[in-house]
């Protein structure tokens, strides 16, 4: 552990001690393969073969002529395998596990599509897969855990803690330096002990280096903002990574879930509630109370509203490279609604996140401009809360009669 | 200092008995109690857990014992209130356990002060490697704390003598991969893994995880020089009550 | 209507009087586009950054492995924009109803591939959009019919007839013949009057074109066989067509519903229940009784269920060049589940009939041989299908509790 | 043959009324009862639907008609059986409609003969385009049945010329777009659309799609030779039962 992963203050690997040599061998692992010149073509292939990159640019043409100013381009993650941007993490991650020799993979998951993701890899690639999921996201994600199941998954429940995503992560841990001879932990988001920031976001800068360059293909210049929604941080450094050493903004948009003036967010690095703490295996900012106990989140998206973010995001707002933004549950839907209806686009509501601030903003950004925003992954997995949040009628209808045949 | 009150003990007994609450559960008066108890049942020392949301380390029984302590109120200042009241009333070594965040949101300087001042004897942070963990250890050694840190039997041996370099008072051995509470063989494996630990260090050796009954205790004796008894004392309390954590302890002397 | 769209004996456009100009109209347009050497260019783009085409080309290693001879190739319609290849007809339709100055589309749809589809087509174009739907397709689909409204369509269930896709047609054409002026209709398989057949496989062709070029490029010959499911014939034309003239087998799979010796199934070209007829516009083969009353179909998945089939497939039948096979609702589901637990994909259920069908014949065929699978759509949308046909309890227990959230 | 039928009754008339039934709606019984109410009437001929599953450009009034008659088991035999009866009893002139489909299925020739057998005098057939109906419009002709083939507001005037050349007895001019059992304008322009009619045919014009009451009538008058009365006839029965259709249609004269 020479390079121990920090990032200004932030990362590191706070590891209980007998994950030292596993955390050692992926960190090998890892800097073999990133130094074979033939890994990256392996994964670009597999992913232009299994998942359909480079995934396409869309030129929004209504969304940019009802702001009437910026041309708004969209970075199409939505249409990859397993329906968003987690599948490039899973696959690399999966093509070390291959390397390293090992046989079982175990994932936490918020929102399921982590978990899907995983499951398809395990699958393609012949793992056991295990799946830890908070009971609460169990509940409101089940569409994404009947997958993982039929994928080959076991599922398991997390019901301990606040039973989401930071209960997972810990949960997988528990088995991870349990069984760390076959297994490996795919982490699902740029978090975590080092290496794990490092990899996931070098497997997500795919999308970054796509899309530079398609935008640029296409206009003969950079955007002048990018716009991507914050959860653990993947696909925002993923995108972002793209930018770094241009002149272009870059917007990280986090759940303000029910206000920012509530503490029914998961807001850490657009608002001054969160502080600096380590959990989780890394240092960063969490949202916790004086006494280091994380606190409870909120998010309508339930791939937002973890109370950690990763440390290079930490790192980049610090060194002002990254601005971060927050918006609330209210917004969000209508930013979906609106992506939806003009656009025949379905964002998921995480990516919905990223297209709200964007909307805010246009009005200060020159018409001669563009912006991009990352679509991290598409919106179907939520059509139980897109349904409540517009308490659908015949849907719920559809669901009681449902539920009566079940009960015949 | 630790070491030398340890090898003093050592001097009457084959093996020392180390305990393990965690403050707060099911109350911090409740806490007083068992404390109690295991001192007057023999208890050699006592890591007391500060209890955290997130204690990736720790199985099922220690976890929920951890989250039910903070449902209850429990708070650093509490606990550090409590751990005062303790270090008086009772003349055994206590130590602190607990994850990086409570020392680190504390302030670690400040956190380690507070122990020294309520003279606790060191502190075991499962989640802070040495190379994590300058500035916590250097303060330790500043104010005469032990910091305990651990062996795995994933730990390769240079590991363990580097680790022993930053090492007070004795090493933390964990039996197996795994979390607390979990069922641990006492075999012959164990054996070579504590010969193994032996040859890192010249500290004392704490076994712990999974330690249930007597039978565990003696097979470890003239291996390791503490037991540690973690989660079985949670299980006993929670089925029979604080009174029988007496009994229990007694039963594995 | 000098060229009157037949295939030996199959096709035709048998419609309305009041129809004839609004055809003509049509017919102009599709030969004006399809001579146009921009055109196809035009239809390329769009499908390439609103869409995602190529849509790629997946060795299914584990599969082929597994029945140990000839390599399966997978042709990945699933990745599309929406889910299936219904995309490809309606933004060619689309650019179409763009040169002819129209402001509405209309379609019919079973599944609610094609509605969905259609909705987002209208969505970027900016067409109102009216769909017509089966009252039990309504049913069984809701999860389309709810994305299709979010989209801004007016859905609208058909609750005459059989209450499913034909009577959806059925009452599209009314829609049609009262609102030509400004309302194209959108019709979502090769079926249906003269231009449609033509016009649908020509823009479903792009799978074929696609699919013969990536298969050579990656193996430096053809496959020797090709499979594709088939309702109307629209994604089987598709990928049929790249190999017309190539000495490769085309086999094309019909739903067998609850076996071929019942009555509940929909197979009219694997079987010989069915018979010529005219209806809905064409001449082909219809499940029709002596009278010439069309039957009632049935299928597990709900866009195979038509009563009639694309009259250039009829006419392919006839020729001997393309094969027709019937696979049953069980033999479907054991497909399903294999090729999501071997490969990490999962198709729909109409698409899982070419998979079935492909696993019975891999017996047959030389190891040396590949064969290529069409995977027409992805299976999200048939969750409360598959759920079902797996009574899966953890789904029922999820719905119920969903219920009783409403009612309370 | 049924133009000299027409050009003979229309020296006494006006206008000539034409009703719509469907066989086997409710039953074929019924059928029975309802023709013989209209022949009493004095309506001038009636065109008898052969119901069909596809029934692609009528409303939802004949559309379930269709369904119902189909349910109650009405077929192509059971129809021609009733044509049979009807023509025998009435000595007005029958017509059928239906989709190309139900003779299609039957064999063209074969149906076409079934109706000469039968008495019938002319087919309406509306999906069957003259291109489409080349054996059709053959077996028809030497017959001599007439095939009444369709004009609509948005058939351009070559093209009405075109149908004109095969077109017998009269011709269909449907009122407006849409199908059948929608409100139709009685306008200007409907009188202007007919006048068009009349400039690509010598044969005596239809007018149907939504005729409901008297004063639709009067104005088609010196427009039209003929008035269609389809819908409206099929609600009076369903709301008063067969009885009253005696009645509406004399209110109409
Ligand atoms: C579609 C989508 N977008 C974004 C996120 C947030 O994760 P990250 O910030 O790591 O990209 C998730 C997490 O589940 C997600 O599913
Ligand atoms: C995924 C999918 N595949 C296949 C079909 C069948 O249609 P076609 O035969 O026109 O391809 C449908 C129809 O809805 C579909 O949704």
């Amino acid at each position: 552990m020479i390079n121990r992963g920090y990032y200004g203050e932030f990362g590191g690997a706070f590891i209980p001690e007998i994950l030292f040599s596993t955390i050692e061998e992926l960190v090998e692992a890892f800097q073999d393969a990133r130094n074979d010149p033939t890994f990256w073509k392996e994964y670009t292939d597999i992913m232009s073969t299994f998942s359909c990159r480079p995934t396409p640019l869309t030129f929004a043409e209504n969304l940019t002529k009802h702001f009437g100013g910026a041309r708004i381009y969209i970075k199409r993650e939505d249409l990859n395998h397993t329906g968003a941007h987690k599948v490039n993490n899973v696959m690399g991650q999966g093509l070390l596990v291959k390397r390293m020799g090992k046989s079982r993979v175990i994932a936490e998951t918020g929102a399921g599509q982590h978990g899907v993701a995983t499951a398809t890899m395990a699958a393609k690639f012949g793992f056991r897969c295990t799946i830890y999921m908070g009971e609460v996201d169990v509940a409101r994600q089940r569409p994404n855990v009947f997958w993982m199941e039929r994928l080959g998954a076991e599922v398991i429940p997390v019901r301990d803690g606040t039973r989401i995503l930071k209960d997972a992560i810990n949960e997988a841990f528990r088995d991870w330096v349990t069984n760390m001879d076959d297994t490996h932990y795919v982490l699902g988001t740029a978090c975590g002990p080092h290496p794990f920031p490092e990899m996931v976001s070098y497997f997500q800068s795919i999308i970054g280096k796509e899309a530079r360059e398609q935008i640029f293909e296409r206009e003969g210049k950079l955007p002048a903002r990018v716009y991507a929604c914050v959860g653990g941080g993947s696909n925002a450094l993923g995108i972002f990574s793209g930018f770094f050493d241009d002149p272009v903004q870059l917007i990280g948009v986090e759940a303000g879930g029910k206000g920012l003036d509530t503490s029914r967010h998961a807001a850490r690095l657009a608002l001054n509630d969160s502080s600096i703490g380590v959990a989780h295996g890394y240092r960063t900012y969490f949202l916790q109370d004086e006494d280091g106990q994380m606190k409870e989140t909120h998010s309508v998206a339930a791939g937002l509203d973890y109370v950690g973010v990763s440390p290079i995001l930490a790192s980049l707002r610090q060194k002002g490279r990254v601005r971060f933004e927050a918006i609330t549950d209210k917004e969000v839907l209508e930013a979906f609604s609106l992506t939806v209806k003009m656009e025949g686009l379905v964002p998921a509501l995480e990516s919905a996140h990223a297209f709200a601030q964007a909307f805010k903003e246009l009005p200060d950004i020159s018409g001669d401009d563009m912006i991009l925003i990352n679509l991290s992954g598409r919106g179907d997995k939520d059509i139980f809360i897109v349904a409540d949040a517009f308490a659908d009628p015949k849907w719920q209808g559809f669901i009681q009669k449902k539920a009566e045949d079940y009960s015949a | 200092m630790l070491e030398s009150y340890l090898r003093d003990k050592l001097q009457k007994k084959d093996i020392l008995i180390m305990t393990h609450i965690v403050l707060g559960y099911p109350s911090l008066e409740d806490s007083f109690k068992i404390i109690e108890t295991m001192v007057k049942a023999g208890v050699d020392l006592i890591e007391m857990q500060v209890p955290f949301s997130e204690p990736i380390a720790d199985g099922p029984v220690i976890l929920r014992a951890n989250q039910q302590a903070l449902k209850g109120g429990a708070t650093v200042q509490g606990c550090f209130d409590l751990a005062e009241k303790v270090t008086r009333a009772f003349d055994i070594p206590f130590l602190i356990m607990s994850y990086f965040n409570i020392p680190y949101k504390y302030g670690t300087t400040r956190f380690v002060s507070n122990m020294a001042t309520r003279n606790l004897r060191g502190a075991i942070i499962p989640d802070l490697p040495p190379e994590e963990g300058q500035e916590y250890l250097k303060v330790m050694q500043t104010l005469h704390l032990a910091p305990i840190l651990i062996f795995s039997p994933t730990t390769p041996i240079e590991r363990m003598k580097y680790l022993a370099t930053f090492a007070r008072g004795f090493i933390y051995c964990i039996a197996r991969k795994g979390v607390t509470g979990e069922t641990t063989t006492f075999s012959e494996e164990l054996g070579s893994y504590l010969s193994q630990c032996r040859k890192a260090t010249s500290l004392p050796l704490a076994l712990g995880f999974g330690i249930k009954e007597k039978a565990d205790i003696d097979f470890l004796k003239g291996k390791a020089e503490i037991a540690v008894i973690g989660t079985q004392t949670i299980r006993i309390m929670e089925k029979k009550g604080i009174a029988s954590v007496e009994n229990f302890i007694r039963s594995l002397l």
